[in-house]
């Protein structure tokens, strides 16, 4: 076996290099031969190849993302910004909150359960990596339509690889949604949100500091997970018949990853660690650069040295590999055996590879022969950035111009009840307790809320009671139909979700699901629904932390619904203040905060009575949204909201099936005399919020309403009896409510 | 009446955390010499008749796509005629 | 002076902490232990608290048995010392001996979280005591291995002395033999329970307080001695 | 060089909900006169020397103690000399 070392490189520039097949473009190996001065060896072809990739550089979607930096609004609570492993925002009292959403898109698809899961492991090594304590996880999902075979296979994979690793792992899973679209046939989307937990002192970072400073990697082996790209290059350098066969696929050992975690947790707590890196995509080639760069001068690895799994890898696929639950940590050389020493404890093994030192280069030796030597910025954070075309695609104008006015709507009694009866059961309203009930939302004891409620919540503070609650939203087929309202949309969703459980929202995370950037009608999407989120933000005075871009999510030429799954977190002084969507005692009266317009385009009502998509996305008004976020937030922590709940999905209709099943009782509702009871019933308007009160506190919600210029009717009084009653119009019986809600997706997956 | 054994293992390249763990528990109690723990599934389907022809190829087919998981797993397949 | 009550901590325990401030909310002082770790530290009970023990790779508890912890608990709760064990510490339990039966895979194939009714049919266990006979509870459950298995003799054996510990109610959960969710050994000092008592202790986490009674039973038993 | 193989498998009287699942899938994707499927589980052990004596007693005790739990399952283990 011959290696590619520096010294042959130099001396071999003629040498032929199969950059294309790594996805490297010619002016893009071109620009590595600039850099270097010579061609690139083939460990460091390796490197630049998978760095610069789309995944990793951002190369397509850095020109826009900037937007969340330079319209960021102004707050101290952002300790640490976009650009590292996760944000950080100081939640009060000295504790700070990291979150994050990523997807795992297409391992996902490939094999579910192990692509799900590994999703959830390396998101949780992103929050890690911060030096918090992970505390919850969320998992924003899409997939085919429902009764498709495909969603068949798909689904219960995925949703048990979700459970079988977050489960494993201790850390309850608070929320997520789960939405069906023929778009997402062939490419479902996971995207897996993690938040943990940190003192302010605590907060680490992904930076190589201190010459002389030790490099360890620790956790499981190195094998050869995910490098199927690299074997090309591994093949050159076998004399024949190439190395021996690769997993196409990671499987992921959760039981090793809560070895991580509690390891992990004593080396920082007990101060043995400078700076800190998770490994993911690109592995240690990622890693190494990242903190090299990040930190002040340069680094040495003796790649040899790494525990390895399979003795036959190469190094450039060492260098490559993405094997799962490793990190790496830069350790002072008088705390090394301390370090040890804990890892030992946790049954986590781990060694010495490197050595930070002051060569501004990161340089790695495989057993004694140079194999790398580079500028640790070229490869880390000076990769090409595109300025893709894009274009309002042709198609737009015919789609927006195609309302849902001519479709055909019910209207006496019996035909709304029947639609009602049909909507509960829709796939994308139905229950989705098949699902959640497979994930484990108790284990560490802090969850205030969880499915089915609005926000998922977690306590931080035994002592105080303060804590965060999160919410994920996005309607894609908003977002179709005019992206940049679309992912405006979704951000006022998820804030309004935050809110209605009584905490304040603070930051914003999103994972930003699109087809390919080199189609330019695709990158418009991009471009606008970014530019929405930038916007967006701004107005609502929540910064935006990270984040993730997924590209490239489609079969053939069709692209999936552009979705910007957006996150937003609150936070909470007191979780007992928290509001639930259950309402409690008879009498008590229902309001309907917001106005209600005649908006279908995009409903759910439009998509599964009528499998019609067009015409334009409700309207949205941002200041709206923020005046009713302060009423729900305001009157949580006064105490006099019993109940809320976010109007969105499936309309006031849905909310109120929701709160009654949730609550064991019905209402009377009665339509307010301005509305069409159809329009009442199903129109997705944004900026609403379904609350209850006590009939003595209606004059506090009414003078709070009023402050905040948020209209408000009343539109029922809870019932002891249990059946939901529209007054004058039908009345349904929770019984039916339930069984139609909750047997779709057992029938489907069972 | 025949008896069909599936091996379900797997593939020697993946990760196999369960063997790993195995591998360890085998060692602290005392084994020695231990190069390497892998852990499968085994199924054992008992039919009527024979299996032969058009069953057995469907028989493949289900081990290949049902059983085991190609995209991680190998498996084996065994019939034993007249088991029982 | 409080009663100390030992939680075991086994590489992948998850509910470690959980029962600790169940512990703690209980009245009792909850003492960490660990698996590699004979020393009991002079606890009154221990209890073995849920999760993926070794991550429940071979099967749930079968390794976690054969930990330094278990030889000097073992010997302990042969003397009648207060042992519970929760989920994963139940299987632990059967996997020692300590309990009769097993505990296999739901028979949904599914893990299992749902808020779950069940009957305390035992009051004179050392975990127990402080329940009505025939009190029905709501509690946590979240398990993908917890049906619960024993032959037939062993089964009429556990109901004729009185030693099912708690009934599921409503739905059975997991396909466990009788509707069994927890049981006891004949001196009544070791419970096995498959739904998590710990996570049922603050109304602002648990569907109920429900479950604090089974650590209100095991701290009187030692103040009324 | 040696390899261990040890099968596991529940006892017959022991409900397998698994085997049950697979039988019902085996069935609807046509395979006919299936009477019966149960799943189990197989450890494949890689051992360097030849396994006798103790060193064979003591994996039978781990077959029968470790890698199986006697209350529900039964273990077959079979050594095959000089695999590989
Ligand atoms: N994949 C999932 N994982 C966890 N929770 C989920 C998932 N999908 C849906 N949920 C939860 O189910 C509840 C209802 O979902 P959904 O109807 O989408 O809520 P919303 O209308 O607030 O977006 C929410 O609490 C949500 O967090
Ligand atoms: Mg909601």
């Amino acid at each position: 076996m011959s290696i590619d070392t520096v010294a042959v490189a130099e001396v071999s520039p003629e040498h032929s290099q199969p950059f294309a097949e790594l996805g490297l473009k010619p002016d893009e190996y071109q620009q590595i031969r600039d850099i270097l001065q010579r061609r690139p060896t083939s460990s460091e072809l390796a490197m630049y190849s998978v760095m610069w990739s789309e995944h990793c550089s951002y190369k397509s979607s850095k020109v826009h993302l900037r937007q969340f930096g330079e319209k960021a609004p102004k707050t101290d609570a952002l300790l640490v910004g976009i650009g590292e492993n996760a944000g950080v925002v100081d939640i009060g009292a000295g504790w700070a909150v990291t979150f994050k959403v990523e997807s795992h898109n297409h391992p996902s698809y490939v094999e579910p359960y192990q692509g799900a899961a590994t999703g959830i492991g390396g998101i949780v090594r992103d929050i890690m990596s911060m030096g918090a304590r992970p505390l919850a996880v969320m998992d924003p999902l899409r997939f085919g339509p429902a009764d498709a075979p495909d969603t068949g296979r798909v689904l219960p994979g995925i949703v048990a690889g979700i459970g079988g690793y977050g489960n494993c792992l201790g850390l309850p899973n608070i929320g997520g949604e789960i939405v069906f679209d023929a778009s997402y046939s062939g490419n479902p989307l996971v995207n897996a949100l993690c938040v943990g937990a940190m003192k302010h002192e605590d907060i680490h970072l992904a930076s190589a500091k201190g010459v002389g400073n030790l490099v360890v990697l620790y956790g499981a082996r190195t094998g050869g997970d995910g490098i199927g790209g690299v074997s090309v290059l591994a093949s050159e350098t076998f004399a024949d018949g190439g190395p021996t066969k690769r997993p196409s696929v990671q499987v992921g050992d959760p039981f090793m990853e809560k070895l991580l975690i509690e390891a992990t947790l004593e080396v920082l707590q007990a101060g043995l660690v400078e700076g800190i890196q998770d490994l993911g995509g690109a592995g240690i080639s990622c890693a190494t650069s990242e903190l090299a760069s990040n930190g002040e001068g340069g680094m040495h690895v003796w790649l040899d040295r790494v525990l390895l799994r399979d003795e036959t890898l190469s190094p450039e696929e060492i260098l490559m590999s993405e094997s799962q639950e490793r990190m790496c940590a830069i350790v002072r050389p008088e705390r090394l055996a301390e370090f040890m020493e804990r890892c030992a404890k946790w049954d986590v093994e781990a060694v010495v590879i490197g050595e930070v030192n002051a060569s501004g280069r990161l340089t790695v030796d495989w057993h004694g022969d140079r194999i790398v030597d580079v500028p640790p910025r070229t490869v880390a954070h000076d990769g090409p950035v595109y300025e893709r075309p894009f274009h309002r695609p042709t198609w737009m104008d015919a789609l927006q111009a195609d309302t849902p006015d001519h479709l055909e709507r019910p209207t006496t009694g019996p035909e709304l009840r029947e639609t009602l009866l049909v909507m509960v059961a829709a796939p994308n309203l139905a229950s989705k307790s098949w699902v959640t009930s497979q994930y484990d939302r108790y284990v560490q004891g802090n969850t205030v809320l969880s499915q089915p409620e609005d926000a998922g919540m977690i306590r931080i503070d035994e002592a105080t009671g303060l804590g965060v609650a999160i919410a994920t939203d996005c309607n894609g087929r908003f977002t179709k139909l005019d992206p940049y309202a679309g992912a405006q949309l979704a951000l006022a969703e998820a804030y309004r979700n935050v809110a209605a459980s009584g905490a304040t929202p603070l930051a914003v995370t999103n994972c930003l699901n699109f087809g390919s950037p080199e189609d330019p009608e695709v990158m418009w999407q991009f471009a606008e629904a970014t530019r929405g989120l930038a916007d967006g933000c701004l107005q609502l005075g929540t910064p935006v932390t990270g984040g993730n871009v997924s590209f490239y999510n489609q079969t053939g030429a069709t692209a999936i619904l552009p979705t910007p799954v957006v996150g937003v977190l609150g936070v909470i002084g007191d979780v007992a203040t928290r509001t639930s969507m259950a309402w409690t005692d008879a009498g008590d009266h229902i309001y309907l905060l917001g106005d209600t317009n005649d908006e279908f385009g995009g409903s759910e009502w439009a998509n599964h009575v009528h499998g019609h998509l067009g015409g334009l996305p409700p309207r949205v008004d941002l200041d709206r949204e923020r005046a009713l976020g302060e009423v729900l937030v305001t009157g949580s922590q006064s105490g006099f909201l019993v109940a809320a709940h976010d109007v969105s999905d499936g309309g006031v209709a849905q909310a109120l099936v929701e709160m009654s099943l949730r609550a064991g009782t019905g209402a009377t509702v009665t339509v307010p005399t301005t509305l069409d009871p159809f329009v009442f019933m199903f129109a997705e308007s944004a900026g609403r919020a379904v609350v209850v009160v006590r009939p003595l506190d209606t004059g506090q919600l009414i003078d709070l309403c009023e402050q905040n210029g948020v209209p408000l009717a009343q539109i029922g009084v809870v019932l002891t009896a249990s059946n939901l009653d529209f007054a004058d119009l039908f009345t349904v019986s929770l019984d039916d409510l339930r069984r139609e809600h909750e047997r779709t997706l057992p029938e489907l997956f069972g | 009446m025949a008896r069909v054994v599936v091996d379900v293992m797997l593939k020697p390249e993946i990760l196999d955390p369960q063997g790993r763990a195995v591998e360890g528990s085998l060692r602290r109690l005392g084994l020695t010499g231990v190069n390497d723990v892998r852990q499968g599934k085994q199924f054992v389907i008992d039919l009527d008749g024979v299996v032969e022809g058009a069953r057995l190829e469907l028989l493949e087919t289900l081990a290949a796509e049902l059983l085991s998981n190609p995209v991680i797993e190998d498996y084996k397949l065994q019939v034993i005629e007249d088991s029982v | 002076m409080s009663v100390r009550v030992g939680v075991v901590t086994f590489p992948g325990s998850l509910d470690d902490r959980d029962a600790a401030r169940a512990v703690r909310i209980a009245g009792g002082e909850a003492v960490a232990l660990w698996h590699g770790d004979d020393d009991l530290k002079q606890v009154d009970a221990v209890i073995l608290p849920g999760g993926f023990s070794y991550g429940d790779y071979l099967r749930c508890g079968a390794i976690a048995r054969f930990a330094p912890v278990m030889h000097s608990l073992i010997e302990r709760a042969n003397t009648g010392m207060p042992l519970l064990g929760i989920c994963n510490g139940f299987q632990i339990l059967c996997e020692s001996h300590l309990l009769p039966g097993a505990l296999t895979r739901n028979d949904s194939l599914h893990f299992m979280c749902r808020d779950q009714r069940l009957r305390i049919e035992n009051t004179s266990s050392a975990w127990t005591s402080d329940f009505i006979s025939g009190q029905e509870i709501v509690i946590p459950l979240k398990n993908g291995e917890g049906g619960y298995v024993a032959d037939d003799r062993t089964l009429d054996a556990l109901e004729a002395e009185g030693r099912v510990v708690a009934r599921y109610l409503d739905v059975n959960p997991n396909g466990s033999r009788r509707d069994i969710a927890g049981i006891t050994n004949e001196r009544g000092n070791v419970v096995g329970l498959m739904p998590h008592p710990e996570h049922a202790v603050e109304s602002l986490t648990g569907p109920t307080t429900d479950g604090i009674g089974f650590f209100t039973s095991v701290l009187k038993s030692f103040v009324s001695l």
